[in-house]
């Protein structure tokens, strides 16, 4: 860590150094190179190259001008970074490049998570009070940049201080300007929330395709889109803004065309309200947030338990407990999301384990919502969210056909003619019988109901039977098989993660692999109800290690379930696991393998 | 909502569920169910394109008790709900039921944001100004001083005046009316059904087991003259055994009550635009009942959230058409392979 | 159950005959009497003995009237439920028995469970359309209270009603009547969400000393005022009402002696809010609920873990999921309490066993939120709530000092002579400084707080080390070790419950011993942290039998903490378990071991 | 409250905690924290007797940068935590600091109820018309039509006027002011401070980030002076570069603005009991901001729910003393053994 803290500091002392004597160069600063897979370092490098295979590009570009953007967007990969000086984009400098129109208003850029900063203006309001000149001034926005940057990768700040200093050690004025720039820099980072991550996942080799980057976000967003286009229904969106998840709603509101719907709500509770009023109408309801925002929506998803409606609940992960820390990452809402609730209240959850899994992993959690009419909860987090990776853009025709049949006869099972929202089919979902239809007048509610007819009912063995109902609805629900990858089919450890570990987890076990040991790896997109052979899996393995960014919410559900006695590893740190230490952790294990078997 | 069809022939009987009505006997919700099941045929619509959402409280069983679609939420949120509904359905017909409690208490925030949304929704608050369902705690309507089992020295919060919170709140429909004047309800109703946007419907609502004759004193015969203040739109107001009292504008540009001046007499002008007028209209109605105001206060047109929600929708559908591929490809793509 | 309910209706059936033909006759309605350790039958008798021991008394009295009240009130134990007929409580009736001021309202039945409803009224009100005269109408009141009990006791009135239209073949006017005013009374229980429930819990003996009857309500207020005066602090209590949680903030408001102060705030967010603006301040912050409501304090609760701040949090369940059965008693908040917050989010829980133990239960609380600076919740439920129980009066002299020290004086281990809010104590708790102290001033909030200092961090080793230092402070919270009744000492079998089902597995082990064979119970007061010993106690035997009101959520604690393989008994109907029933499930086990040891 | 001890001597820098301060340059949340740092030492008050608590938002970090006791809570929840501490700790000033989301969005419940029951809290919300934090979503107190992120296509909602909602809600103190003007900033503050009871203040405050500009048309000399309304208890209400316009009586109730007239204009008294008086004048400000009116529109006394309680505990505490043996004991008891 402190060598990654140091290498840092220099290369961004280089970036600031280089940046002060050439304004006008396009700095483009980047995270881990796409095609070393799994690393989470934190370098910093020029793009010196011009031409960067899709692995290899830039995750952030700071444009300092138009021109630096029009020269360099080609190289970004789409959800890639833009941190662009706003000042600079005005009508003369614009022209001059060739851009009939402003790219950060005419939603040229959409693809990308773009985020315009004043940042001449801001520096120079910074250094208001230092006296110096309009000039000396703006030349410190790039370590405002530099500052901004430094929060956004959770970069420790002292070492650039120190080194402004030094290097400005004989205009001590110019170097405390250029401190506070920076400074300025950071603090906008944490006040207003900005989050940046970096997320890759390189599979050992692309299968052919056409491809594209997307974050995590996106896809979900996208996922969204399609689910509604392969259900043919309306979506309604009904959300509050929160950190990491506004990208969600913003998202949604740019795709009016495909018949959704996006309310920006009072708060949670109205936002999941709403989508269950929509639900309720025949529409997808749809609702996302964050982690205190689930907490907000908990009453909400019990009642649409007990109504049995179906209901997508998208929970993009950040640091907790309470505000915690909003712009970092963790797995620490799995429980919240399977118990967080009064009284026995299941429902389905499900985690993508990429930002392109995020696309395919809504389209499955709609189809379990409509399918079986409940909420379904799927787990993201701000790795994901934020994060992009290249994905095999999926053809639409192979999409999934998501339609629903509304309830149209009335059900009752008494020959009364009535309608019965309680009569179950043999996946034990009750019918979705829309306002509208003529004849299917009825009445639910949050109250017990009797099993079949629906009225409100106290009776002891109905609420024991509807109880049990409820659950073996969503211990039914059918997910595919987990797939264990254990190349030579002879790994004693497996290691078994959820969520946004793939990336990491992944490339340890890659790494391991190269080194000539076996190790199996395999990843829950499920987590309830788990895949049916999960118990038989974990049992093939004599060490079943369980990485996860939380304190063990994965294995205190494994050990319940399986009474397996996993090895728990854990860190909540608000950052990606890096290869290296879970390679560290992974060969403590397969040492003790190797030993034994020798 | 669906055109109007008068010759749908449908009749009070035909609104009635096969649910077994539960409130208390004598219960002000028994009357307001009435007039309602009275007056839902002549709105003309299909009863499967009406919709009843509650929240919880004795009130909120209304929907269970109504051949319509209904849904009896959590406590609160039925607002929310509501809203989700009329603006992804605007052929239904969509109607709130809700409490003092439910509507002003924890459910507050939702109000008022559906009232300044201006969303399709009639809210129904039964004010009986005390918790029914759990049996007897003071309300946010309650007089202030008020002996409940949750306060047994007296409340000290000073109530809401829901129509002033209302109109405060941006509201563009807000009326009130008594449980026992099934004319004005029914008078109420129709209005409000015919307001494009949200209305809120304030009903004073006995409830006789935890908060007997709470508006007694608007309902006996030589009081109520003397207390009640009926408003009509294009009257002037004015009121009394023989109509000797009026509304008059003072000089703090506010309204008061007083002897009857044709040159000082307020003519009721609901469509007034500046709620200033309906406000002041709602600061007649004190806590302790001496003048109540009741009829329309205020009915102005405003654009609905749920109709510009739509028409974005297609304005955007129009502007682009709904190309799946074209979104998910997005603008850079490159082959592998 | 069948059985049960046939002879309650039969039961019935003579109660109404009865008291149509005796109108002034103070009705008696008791369910199991006290001494029948467990039994949680539902029969209804008449009280035809005159002098009734203190285990041996009603539990319902239905007065119909001042006179019928003065004469059997002295009969009820205290927590009993007192049926009144408000409408004959006028001055003159109350003159002619001797009552100088209403008893209803002055206060001097506060010991009771009191349920004043006007049924002459009501029943009129109900027979309105009849045709009825006004008469033979108030006849048909004790219909009503019938009615009323029915639902309380959550009787089939299906029999009652047969056994009126019987009755009275010959003057269906009158049958009709009836089953009106008994529908109408049912109908009131519904609406009004009228609560009762049987809770007897009988020690094989009474350990000598002062008795008085207490509802579990009763004595959690009961704890919350001592534990305030063993504190010497005031008592805020924030809260909403909820069934069937109302109670004590009823009961507490008549408190404000003891420096108490009650608010009935617009929401439980808002009542948890204040609470913990009191506790910030330096009060005993309480705040009381039911399920649906703990899920809306989520957010809330997260904070105060965030903030290390004393709260004491209360959970009276009841049937859920969702609005559920709000009169009816359940287990099923346990996962809720532990889990449902976002992030790692840990807090210690407490169930109480029956109705008395709540006041010790409450105590001990207060004593860990006040030690370790924590939320805590406790776990009540409706069957302890509204059930009472002979309580040994506590002696206040033997009450523990819960006196807190607050901060006087800075803290910051740099000597800087600043106040650092996260400075911990040998047990993990950070100090508790409240606003007004000189010197002292600083900022709390829910984002991640640097260790010791307390200003905001995003620094990722301070945030692991943060999460696992709250955690570790709740794990390291000092419970009492798990004591085990295993009366011969070699049973194979435990029965391990948690909360009320204490009174019925307790019955149905001694039922089990009184045979001849050997089973052990144990009861767990805390769930977290779990006592030190229960690993190793679960291991003392061969088969741990675990009944839940809920599907198995302690179960799933145990089997995920300790790898046993529990046997998990679960009944979710609203009703308590029945000794019966428990006795013929642990004889399953009981038999398999007996034919082993053979 | 403490008792005011003007010897202190404590200088606005004693008020500067040592934390930096971290909003963007130039964002107007500065500005209303320098006001603060310098008003607070003229109350004469304990900086230990102090404490500001927050919800979330940019606005919601002030606490950080007062060397008060402070609390950042949760997003719209700070009016309910800091009633629990102003209701327990009677030696304390408490101030809430929220913006236009925390306050109006999710948080409008308890503010509304906060300011019914009077408790004496001093809110000051800083409205930019804009969520900051979260990088620029429309908030309820943005003009309808906006673009923000989240509305491409333009916002839908009506706008609350957070004084005419607070009005609506039975408030006794509210004010308006700009981050500009801290004349009028401090005085305001002072009134809040004096006042017992619950006060809004809603400070216009400019987001150079993500809603640049929002109030330059009242910051513009030129522009301001026709737009800007400041009212002075006891003076009439005139404005204009001539203070040639004035606010007037209408004939509906209500109040407009016109050509100053000696007799009609309107002499602005903020101790109207009829709140319907202040309302009006909150109607005199638009959504585009055509008019303003700045300064206090309301302060009026009324128990307050605090106070009150407190009472209550010490009239029970009087009246029986506190015997937790006999309570324990109560009236029924029996011995074993
Ligand atoms: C989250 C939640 N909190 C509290 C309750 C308990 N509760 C149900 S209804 C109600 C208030 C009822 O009062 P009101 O809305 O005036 O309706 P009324 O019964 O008087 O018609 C309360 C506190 C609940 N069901 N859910
Ligand atoms: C429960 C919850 N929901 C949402 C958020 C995200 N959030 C934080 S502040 C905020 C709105 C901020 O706007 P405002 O109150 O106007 O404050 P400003 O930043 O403009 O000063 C939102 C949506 C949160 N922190 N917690
Ligand atoms: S308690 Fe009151 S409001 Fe509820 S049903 Fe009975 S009479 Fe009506
Ligand atoms: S985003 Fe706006 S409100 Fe927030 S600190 Fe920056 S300028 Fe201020
Ligand atoms: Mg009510
Ligand atoms: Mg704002």
């Amino acid at each position: 860590m402190q060598l990654t803290g140091d290498r840092f500091t220099s290369e961004a002392a280089a970036f600031g150094n280089d940046l002060a004597t050439l304004p006008n160069f396009p700095a483009e600063i980047r995270a881990p190179a796409g095609t070393l897979p799994g690393v989470s370092s934190f370098q910093l490098h020029f793009a010196d190259d011009d031409i960067l295979t899709p692995g290899d590009r830039p995750d952030v570009l700071v444009a300092m001008n138009p021109a630096a953007l029009k020269a360099n967007i080609g190289d970004v990969p789409q959800g890639g970074t833009l941190l662009v000086n706003t000042d600079e984009f005005v009508k003369r400098n614009l022209g001059k490049v060739g851009y009939d129109a402003n790219p950060l208003e005419d939603g040229s850029l959409d693809a990308y998570q773009l985020l315009p900063v004043a940042m001449a203006t801001l520096t120079q309001g910074a250094l208001a009070d230092t006296g110096l000149s309009k000039k000396d001034a703006e030349r410190c926005k790039n370590m405002f940049a530099l500052g901004l940057l430094s929060w956004m990768y959770g970069r420790p700040t002292e070492g650039t201080e120190r080194f402004l200093r030094e290097k400005f050690a004989r205009k001590p004025d110019i170097a405390e300007a250029n401190v506070l720039a920076f400074r300025a820099g950071w603090n906008y980072g944490e006040t207003t929330e900005a989050f940046a991550t970096t997320y890759e996942v390189a599979p050992a080799k692309f299968p052919p395709g056409e491809y594209r980057q997307i974050t995590g976000n996106a896809a979900l967003s996208y996922g969204i889109v399609a689910a509604g286009q392969c259900a043919q229904l309306p979506v309604f969106l009904g959300s509050y803004p929160i950190t990491p998840a506004s990208d969600i709603l913003h998202e949604l509101s740019k795709h009016k065309n495909f018949n959704v719907i996006t309310m920006q709500a009072e708060d949670e509770i109205a936002g999941v309200g709403a989508a269950l009023g929509a639900a309720y109408g025949g529409a997808l309801g749809v609702t996302t947030t964050s982690g205190p925002g689930i907490a907000l929506k908990a009453e909400t998803i019990g009642l649409a338990v007990m109504q049995e409606l179906p209901l997508l609940v998208i929970d993009v992960q950040r640091g907790g407990p309470s505000t915690g820390l909003p712009t970092k990452t963790e797995q620490a809402d799995l429980l919240q999301a399977l118990h967080g609730r009064n009284g026995e209240s299941p429902v389905p959850v499900l985690a993508p384990l990429s930002p392109g899994d995020c696309f395919d992993v809504v389209i499955d959690a709609v189809r379990i919502a409509l399918r079986y009419r409940t909420p379904v909860l799927v787990l993201s987090d701000g790795a994901l969210a934020n994060g992009s990776e290249p994905w095999l853009i999926p053809d639409v025709d192979e999409l999934p056909d998501l339609r629903v049949t509304f309830a149209t006869e009335p059900n009752a099972t008494d020959g009364s003619g009535e309608h019965w929202p309680y009569v179950r089919d043999e996946s034990l979902a009750r019918e979705w019988a829309i306002p509208g239809t003529p004849g299917l007048q009825h009445r639910i509610g949050g109250l017990e109901k009797a099993d079949g007819k629906g009225s409100i009912s106290y009776d002891p063995d109905n609420h024991d039977r509807m109880v049990r109902l409820r659950q073996a609805k969503i211990d039914g629900v059918e997910v595919p098989g987990l797939e264990v990858e254990d190349p030579g089919g002879h790994a004693d450890v497996l290691v078994l993660g959820w969520g946004s570990t793939y990336g990491p987890i992944g490339a340890a076990c890659r790494a391991i692999r190269k080194r000539g040991q076996s190790i199996a790896q395999a990843h829950l997109r499920h987590l309830n109800p788990f895949p049916a052979n999960l118990g038989e899996v974990l049992a093939r393995y004599g060490t079943v290690i369980v990485p996860e960014m939380n304190l063990g919410q994965l294995s205190l559900l494994l050990r319940a379930r399986y009474l397996v006695d996993v090895v728990s590893y854990t860190k909540v740190a608000g950052t990606p696991f890096m290869e290296s230490e879970l390679v560290d952790v992974f060969s403590e294990h397969l040492g003790t393998t190797l030993a034994e078997a020798a | 909502m669906t055109t109007v069809d008068l010759e749908l022939g449908l009749k009070p009987k035909d609104f009635k569920s096969d649910q077994e009505v539960r409130w208390c006997p004598g219960c002000g919700d028994y009357v307001v169910l009435n007039a309602m099941q009275s007056f839902l045929p002549s709105l003309g619509l299909k009863r499967e394109n009406i919709v009843f959402i509650s929240g919880i409280g004795c009130s909120s069983r209304f929907p269970y008790y109504m051949n319509t679609y209904g849904m009896h939420s959590i406590h609160g949120r039925a607002p929310a709900i509501a809203t989700g509904l009329a603006v992804t359905r605007p052929d239904l017909s969509v109607w709130v039921v809700t409490g003092d409690g439910d509507a002003l208490s924890i459910g507050g925030n939702h109000l008022i944001h559906a009232l300044r949304r201006n969303v399709n929704l009639k809210i129904l608050l039964f004010n009986n100004r005390i918790y029914g369902l759990t049996k007897g705690q003071y309300s946010p309507t309650s007089e202030t001083g008020k002996l409940t089992k949750s306060t047994p020295m007296g409340s000290l919060d000073h109530p809401f005046n829901p129509l002033s919170l209302a109109i405060g709140a941006e509201a563009t429909f807000v009326a009130r009316t008594l449980d026992n004047d099934r004319a004005q309800l029914t008078s109420i109703l129709t209005a409000a059904a015919q307001h494009r946007g949200s209305a809120l419907v304030e009903i004073y609502q006995n409830c006789p087991i935890f908060n007997d004759g709470a508006f007694d004193v608007l309902k006996e015969p030589g009081e109520k003259e003397q207390r009640l203040i009926p408003v009509e739109h294009g009257q002037p107001i004015r009121f009394g055994p023989d109509r000797e009292h009026a509304v008059l504008r003072n000089d703090r540009g506010g309204l008061e009550i007083g002897p009857y001046d044709e040159n000082r007499v307020v003519v009721h002008d609901a469509t007034t635009d500046d709620p200033a007028y309906a406000f002041a209209l709602s600061r007649l109605s004190t806590q302790d009942l001496a003048h109540t105001v009741t009829g329309v206060y205020r009915n102005v047109d405003r654009p609905t959230y749920d109709d510009q929600a739509r028409a974005q929708v297609s304005a955007a559908t129009d502007a682009k058409p709904a190309d799946l591929r074209s979104l998910l490809r997005g603008r850079d793509t490159w082959t592998v392979g």
